[in-house]
C-alpha cells in the first residue's frame, strides 16, 4: 500500500505552570501594556464569576454557567481577535466578550432570561450566546462566507465545547470552511467534561485539534491555561486566514474549575483529586508569576487591581439590578420587522393579561 | 406504598422495565452516573452498568438515528433528549424512519423506541428549555405522542411506552416533575395508551389540556365551582392518537368547549381538538370554541415565561367568555 | 409578455433579485451548473458567478446554517432544500435560529433569509420527495410561510419574500412546476405577502385550499358548478401568518366551509383555519366544517401517491356533506 | 512545538485497469469459484442496469439510479460481508444486495414505488433502501451497538457517498464508533460526484478515508475498481471489527458512468473527456482479463453467461410485472403493530374512494 496523505498534530505551550518560559516567547509577551491588560481582564473575569454565583445563590440571578479556569483561553482569544473580526460565542466565554465590549450588567441581564442582555451595544455584530450546542458554528462559517463573497479581510471566530465537536453541526461547519478557505477559526474549549460526560467519552479521538483534518483543516493543540500561547497561536491563524490561506481548528487545553452550571453539582460525577490538580495548573497563577518575573506586578498592584474590579462589579450589579424590566408587550414587539395584522390582539389580550404571576 | 414524583414515577418505571426486560437500553445525555439533569435515571447506571443505561456523545441526531439501528435489532431503547428545545436535531430520524421503518418494510423492521424529554416551561431555565413542540411529533403518522400530568400515569404510561412495539413519544411536564406527590406502587402495571382521563365531572362546560397545565386548569375549575359553573376537566393524556370520543361525549353533555395548551395557538394540537369537534359536534355546540394558550410568539426568556404560561385567570375568562357566548 | 411555467416565474423572479441587489446570494445542493433538480435556478451561475449561486456541500442543515450567518451580515439569502422530506435537518437552525434572532437580540441581528422548497407530490418521484410538512413551519413564530399557485403570484411573492427583512419559508407546488402556465412580465413588481386570493366567487360554499390543490378544488367547483352549487374557492396562498379575515368574510356569506389540504389531516393547516371559524363565526356556520386532506399515513411510494392526495371527488363528495349537514 | 499525534492514509490496488496483478493478492484470488462467482455478479449488475434503464425509458418503471461503475466496490464488499452481519445500503449498491439474496424483483419493484420491495425475503436484517442523504450511517452505528450490548461477532457496514460525507449523521455516527470501538465499517463510495457536485467541491479533505481520523478511526483508499482490492480491504476491516477493535473508513475511489439517475442529465455539468477516461479505467474489462490471465474464463464462458443473466433478468421482470399490485388498504395496515382506533374511518374512506386515478 502506498501512502498518499499524512498529517500531524502539535501542541503549543509557551508559560509552563510556575509561570516560567518554555519556549521563545512572541514580541507582545514583552510588552508591559499589553500583558496587564490581558492579565487584568483575567482577574475580572475570576472575580465577577464568583460575585454572579453569588447573586445566584441568594435568588437575585437565574441560572449562571461560570467560567473560572477558562479566562487564559477566552482572554487569549479575545486578545488576538481584531475589531472587525466576528464572535459566535457557545455561553461561558465572558473573557472574549468582555475584551470586545460586552458589558457586565448585558451578561447579568442576559442570565435574569432578559433578552434586552444580548442587544451588545458594543460589539453590535457578535452573537449572542447560543444554547443549541454546535449550532453557533455554521453560523461563523456563514459570516465567513459573507466576508470571502465581499472580499473584506475578516474573520469569524466559533467556539465550540469538546462535547459541541459531537454535533454534526460542527463538522458541516468544519466541512464548508475547508471545501471553501473561509476565513475563519475554529476554538475547541476542551476543559474535560460537557457536563458529566468526560471528553475522553465523547470522542474516540487522541486529540480533538485532528478534527480538522475531516474537513482539511489544519488543527492545532494549545495549553489553554497559557494565555501567552493561546493569544500567539490565535493571532497565527487569524493572519492566515485574513491572508486568504482558510481555516485553522485550535484545541485549548484547559479544565472547567466550576460545576457546569450553577444548576449542576459536579461531585456528582467527577473525582475531588482531578479538580484538585487542574488548580494547580490554572490560569491566573502562571500568568502572574510571569508579569511579577518580569518586574511588571506586585502585592500592591494586584491589591489595587482587585479594589478597581470590585468597584466595577459593584456598579454593574447596581446597573443590572436597577435596570428597566421590560412588559410583556416585549414578547411581541421584536418578532418582525412587519408584524401580521393578527399579532396585534394577542398583544393586546397579553397586556390586558397583565404581568406575570409569581410561580407556585 | 410510597408517596412519590412524578420524577421518581419515571424512574421506577425505567427501573422496573430494565429489571423485567433485557432488551431494554437507555441511551442519552448525562443519563449515566449523573442520572440526568432532573435525575429521572437517577441511580440506574450504577444498578445496570454503563451498556445498558449509556451516555452519549452530545448529539440528538445520534441519540435518534443509533435508536433506529438498536431497535432494529429487537432492543428496546429509551431515549433522554435533555431539553424540549433540542429535539430538532433528532426529528429527522423520528419524522422519516422511526414513524416509517414498519410501514416502509411492510413490517420487517421495526422500531420499538420511546423517546423521553422534558415539556414545558415555569422552571426560570435558559432559553430551548422551555418549549411546548408537541404538535411537530403530532403530525406525523407512525408515531404515538403522550403526556402524563401524575406520578401514577408517569409510572403506567411509560411502562406502556416502552412495551409498545411501536415508537412513542413521552413528554414530561417539567414543572411537575417534583411539584405532584401520589402514592404509587412499583406493580409493574402498565396503563392504557390511546386514552384522556376525565379529571373533574362538570356539566357547564368541558375544558380540554395536558401536561402541566391541568394544574392551572383544575385550579380554574375550583375557583368557577365557587361561583357555581361547573366544569369538566379532561386531561389529553394521549396527544396521539387523540381520544377524540371521550371529548365528543363530554361536549355532547356540556355544550361548550374550552381548549387549554401551554404550545402557541397557531397550529397548535388545540386547532386539532377544535376543529373535530366543528366537523363532528358542531350541533352540541351552545357558543364559540375557545382557545386559551401560549401566543404565537417565541418562547420568552424566563423573566416573561409566566406571562406566557396560560394562567389560572386567563383560563377562568376564558371559560367564562364561552357561557356568555 | 411571455407565457411561462411557474418554475419559469421562480426563475425569473431569481434573477431579477440577483440583478438588483447585490447582496442576494443563491445557496443549495446542485442549483449552479446543474440550474437546480427543476431547473429553477438554470443559467443563474453562468449570469452571476459561483459565490452569488452557490452549490453548497450536502447538507440541509449547513445551508440554513450559513444561511442565518451570511444574513446576519446582511446579505439576502435564497436557500434551496431540494426536496421538502430533506427539510428536517435543517429544522433546528431555521426554528432555533433563524426565526428567533431578530428578537433574542431586541432587533440586532436579522435573517433575511428566503428557504425554497417544493411542495407536495403527483411527480410519481422518491420516498421523501413528496411531502407536504407545511405545518412545521407555521407554528413556529418568526416565520412566514408562502405557496402561490400560478406563475404570476410565483413571481411576485418570490420577489416580496425576498425583500422581506424576516425569513420566509417559500413552497413551490411540485407538480405545477411545469403545469400552469402564464402570461407574466419581469416588471420586478412584488405582490404583497400576508394575503389570500379569492379564486372564484360563489354562495353556497366556502373552499378554502392551498398549493397544487388549488387545481383540483377548481375542477371541483366547476364540477359543482354544473349542478348548480356555486363554491367560493380562496386560495390560501399566506399559510403563515393566515389572512383568517378573507375567510371569514366569505363563510359569513356561504355559511359552509370545505378545507382541501394534502397534507396529512392530523394536526395539519386545515385544523387552524377550521379552529379559528368554530371561535370566530360558529354562528355562521349552516353545517359542519369539512376537511378533505391527505390521510394519516406516511405519504405512499408513488404507486399509491394518488390515493393519498385529495381526489376531484372526494372534494365534490366533501362539499355534498356539507350541504347536506 | 512538540507533535502529539501522526496518521496516515494508505492507498491499495492490487489489479491495475489492465487486469494485471500490481502487488502480492490474497489466497482467494487464486480461487477459480470464488473469482467466477464474483465477476458473474459483477456481469449481471451491469446488465441488470441497462434492463432497469430501459424498462424507465419505456414507462415501466419508475426513476432508477444505475450502478454502472461500481461493480467492482459493491460486489467486493458483498463477498467480504457474512450472512450474520448486516448492511445499511444507500440506493445503488445492487452488487452488494445481490450477492445478499436481495432480488431482481424486490428491486424492481422498489423503483415502480411499491413499498413492498423492500420486505425483503432474504436478508431479513438488511436495511431497505435510504433516501435521506446520510442517515443510514447512524443506523448501522445502532446496530453495531446492539451487536456490542449482546457480545456477539457481528458487524455493522454502511455505505455512504462521498457527498454524503457532508452530512453531519456520517459524522456523528462516526464519533460514535470511535468512541466505542464499535463493530462496523464504513464504506464510503467516492464515484467523483454527488449529482452535479464534483467531489473536489464537496470537502477541502485531500482524501474522504481521511474523515475517519476525526473520529479516531483509522482511515484507508481502496481502487473501487478493482474487486480483489475491495475484497481484501473490507475482509480485513471486517476482521478487525470482530476481534473487537474497532471501526474502519474505507474510501472505494470509482466513478458513476452513468447520468445520477434515469431522472438526471450528466452531460449539463461534467466533460464527456472524464467520462470517457472513467471508461478506460472501469472494473468489468479488468476483472475479465484477470481471469482470463488465469485461464478461469473465456468468450463461450462469457456467452454462456450473458445467455443465462439474460434469462434470469427476463424471468425477474416478469415476475415483477405479474407481481400483486396492493391495494388502497396498505396505506394504513403496516403502520403500526396496533393502530390507533381512529384510523380505521379513514382506512373506510379510502377504499370507499377507490384505487387512485391516473396522474393529469
Ligand atoms: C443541542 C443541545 N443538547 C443538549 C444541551 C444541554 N447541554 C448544555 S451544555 C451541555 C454540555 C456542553 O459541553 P461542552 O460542549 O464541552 O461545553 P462546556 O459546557 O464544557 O463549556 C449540554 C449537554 C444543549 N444546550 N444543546
Ligand atoms: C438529505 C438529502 N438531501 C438531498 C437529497 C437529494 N439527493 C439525492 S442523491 C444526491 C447526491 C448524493 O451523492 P453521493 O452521496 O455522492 O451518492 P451517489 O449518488 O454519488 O452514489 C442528492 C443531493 C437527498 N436524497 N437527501
Ligand atoms: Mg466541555
Ligand atoms: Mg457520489
Amino acid at each position: 500500500m502506498k501512502t498518499v496523505a499524512q498529517f500531524a498534530i502539535a501542541f503549543e505551550q509557551l508559560l509552563g505552570p510556575d509561570g516560567v518560559a518554555t519556549a521563545a516567547l512572541p514580541p507582545f509577551a514583552k510588552d508591559a501594556a499589553q500583558l496587564v491588560k490581558m492579565y487584568r481582564m483575567m482577574a475580572l473575569c475570576r472575580m465577577f464569576d464568583a460575585k454572579a454565583i453569588n447573586l445566584q445563590r441568594t435568588g437575585k440571578l437565574g441560572t449562571y454557567a461560570p467560567c473560572t479556569g477558562h479566562e487564559a483561553t477566552h482572554v487569549g482569544v479575545g486578545a488576538a481577535m481584531r475589531t472587525e473580526d466576528v464572535l459566535f460565542p457557545v455561553y461561558r466565554e465572558y473573557g472574549t466578550q468582555l475584551w470586545r465590549g460586552v458589558t457586565l450588567t448585558e451578561i447579568l441581564t442576559y442570565w435574569a432570561g432578559d433578552e434586552s442582555g444580548t442587544n451588545f451595544s458594543v460589539p453590535r455584530e457578535d452573537f449572542p450566546w447560543c444554547v443549541p450546542i454546535g449550532s453557533q458554528v455554521p453560523h461563523a462559517a456563514g459570516a465567513a462566507m459573507a466576508f470571502k463573497i465581499r472580499g473584506q479581510a475578516r474573520c469569524a471566530v466559533a467556539y465550540v465545547g469538546d462535547g459541541g465537536t459531537s454535533q454534526g453541526a460542527f463538522y458541516e461547519a468544519l466541512n464548508l470552511a475547508g471545501a471553501q478557505r473561509l476565513p475563519m477559526v475554529f476554538v475547541i474549549v476542551n476543559n474535560g467534561w460537557a457536563i458529566s460526560v468526560p471528553a475522553s467519552a465523547q470522542t474516540g479521538a487522541e486529540t480533538f485539534a485532528q478534527k480538522g483534518i475531516a474537513g482539511g483543516v489544519p488543527g492545532v493543540q494549545v495549553d489553554g491555561n497559557d494565555v501567552i500561547a493561546v493569544r500567539a497561536i490565535t493571532e497565527a491563524a487569524l493572519d492566515r486566514a485574513r491572508r486568504g490561506e482558510g481555516a485553522t481548528v485550535i484545541e485549548a487545553i484547559t479544565y472547567r474549575l466550576s460545576d457546569h452550571t450553577t444548576a449542576d453539582d459536579a461531585t456528582r460525577y467527577r473525582p475531588a483529586a482531578q479538580v484538585a490538580a487542574a488548580w494547580k495548573v490554572e490560569p491566573m497563577l502562571r500568568t502572574r508569576a510571569y508579569l511579577e518575573s518580569l518586574g511588571f506586578w506586585n502585592e500592591s498592584m494586584e491589591a489595587a487591581m482587585r479594589t478597581d474590579h470590585a468597584t466595577a462589579i459593584d456598579i454593574a450589579v447596581r446597573a443590572y439590578q436597577e435596570r428597566h424590566i421590560p412588559g410583556v408587550e416585549v414578547m411581541f414587539d421584536y418578532l418582525f420587522a412587519n408584524p401580521p395584522a393578527g399579532l396585534a390582539e394577542q398583544r393586546d389580550a397579553a397586556l390586558h393579561a397583565g404581568p406575570p404571576p409569581q410561580a407556585h | 406504598m410510597a408517596k412519590i414524583t412524578l420524577v421518581d414515577g419515571i424512574n421506577m418505571a425505567l427501573g422496573r422495565a430494565l429489571a423485567d426486560d433485557p432488551d431494554v437500553v437507555l441511551i442519552g445525555e448525562d443519563i449515566g452516573i449523573n442520572g440526568g439533569v432532573f435525575r429521572a435515571t437517577a441511580g440506574l447506571q450504577q444498578k445496570f452498568g454503563t451498556l445498558r443505561v449509556q451516555d452519549t456523545p452530545l448529539a440528538e441526531g445520534l441519540i435518534a438515528g443509533m435508536a433506529v439501528g438498536m431497535a432494529a435489532q429487537g432492543m428496546k431503547v429509551v431515549a433522554e433528549i435533555q431539553f424540549m428545545g433540542f429535539l430538532y436535531p433528532a426529528l429527522d430520524q423520528v419524522a422519516n424512519h422511526m414513524a416509517r421503518l414498519r410501514n416502509r418494510t411492510r413490517g420487517r423492521i421495526t422500531c420499538p423506541v420511546v423517546i423521553r424529554m422534558p415539556h414545558g416551561g415555569g422552571i426560570h431555565a435558559p432559553e430551548h428549555h422551555s418549549e411546548s413542540l408537541e404538535v411537530l411529533f403530532c403530525h406525523h403518522a407512525g408515531l404515538r405522542v403522550v403526556c402524563p400530568s401524575t406520578p401514577a400515569r408517569a409510572y403506567g404510561l411509560l411502562l406502556a411506552a416502552i412495551r409498545e412495539p411501536d415508537p412513542v413519544i413521552f413528554l414530561e411536564p417539567t414543572r411537575l416533575y417534583r411539584m405532584a406527590k401520589q402514592d404509587v406502587s412499583d406493580d409493574g402495571k402498565a396503563l392504557p395508551l390511546d386514552q384522556a382521563f376525565v379529571m373533574r365531572a362538570g356539566d357547564d362546560v368541558t375544558i380540554v389540556t395536558w401536561g402541566a397545565m391541568t394544574y392551572e386548569t383544575l385550579q380554574a375549575a375550583e375557583q368557577l365551582g365557587q361561583e357555581g359553573i361547573n366544569a369538566e376537566v379532561i386531561d389529553l393524556t394521549s396527544l396521539s392518537p387523540i381520544d377524540h370520543d371521550t371529548i365528543l361525549d363530554s361536549v355532547a353533555h356540556t355544550g361548550r368547549l374550552v381548549i387549554v395548551h401551554e404550545a402557541a395557538r397557531n397550529a397548535g394540537l388545540g386547532a386539532e381538538i377544535a376543529a373535530t369537534v366543528a366537523e363532528k359536534a358542531l350541533y352540541d355546540l351552545l357558543a364559540p370554541i375557545e382557545r386559551v394558550t401560549g401566543y404565537d410568539t417565541v418562547m420568552p426568556y424566563f423573566a416573561l415565561e409566566r406571562a406566557y404560561i396560560p394562567t389560572v385567570a386567563r383560563i377562568v375568562e376564558g371559560v367564562r367568555r364561552t357561557l356568555q357566548g
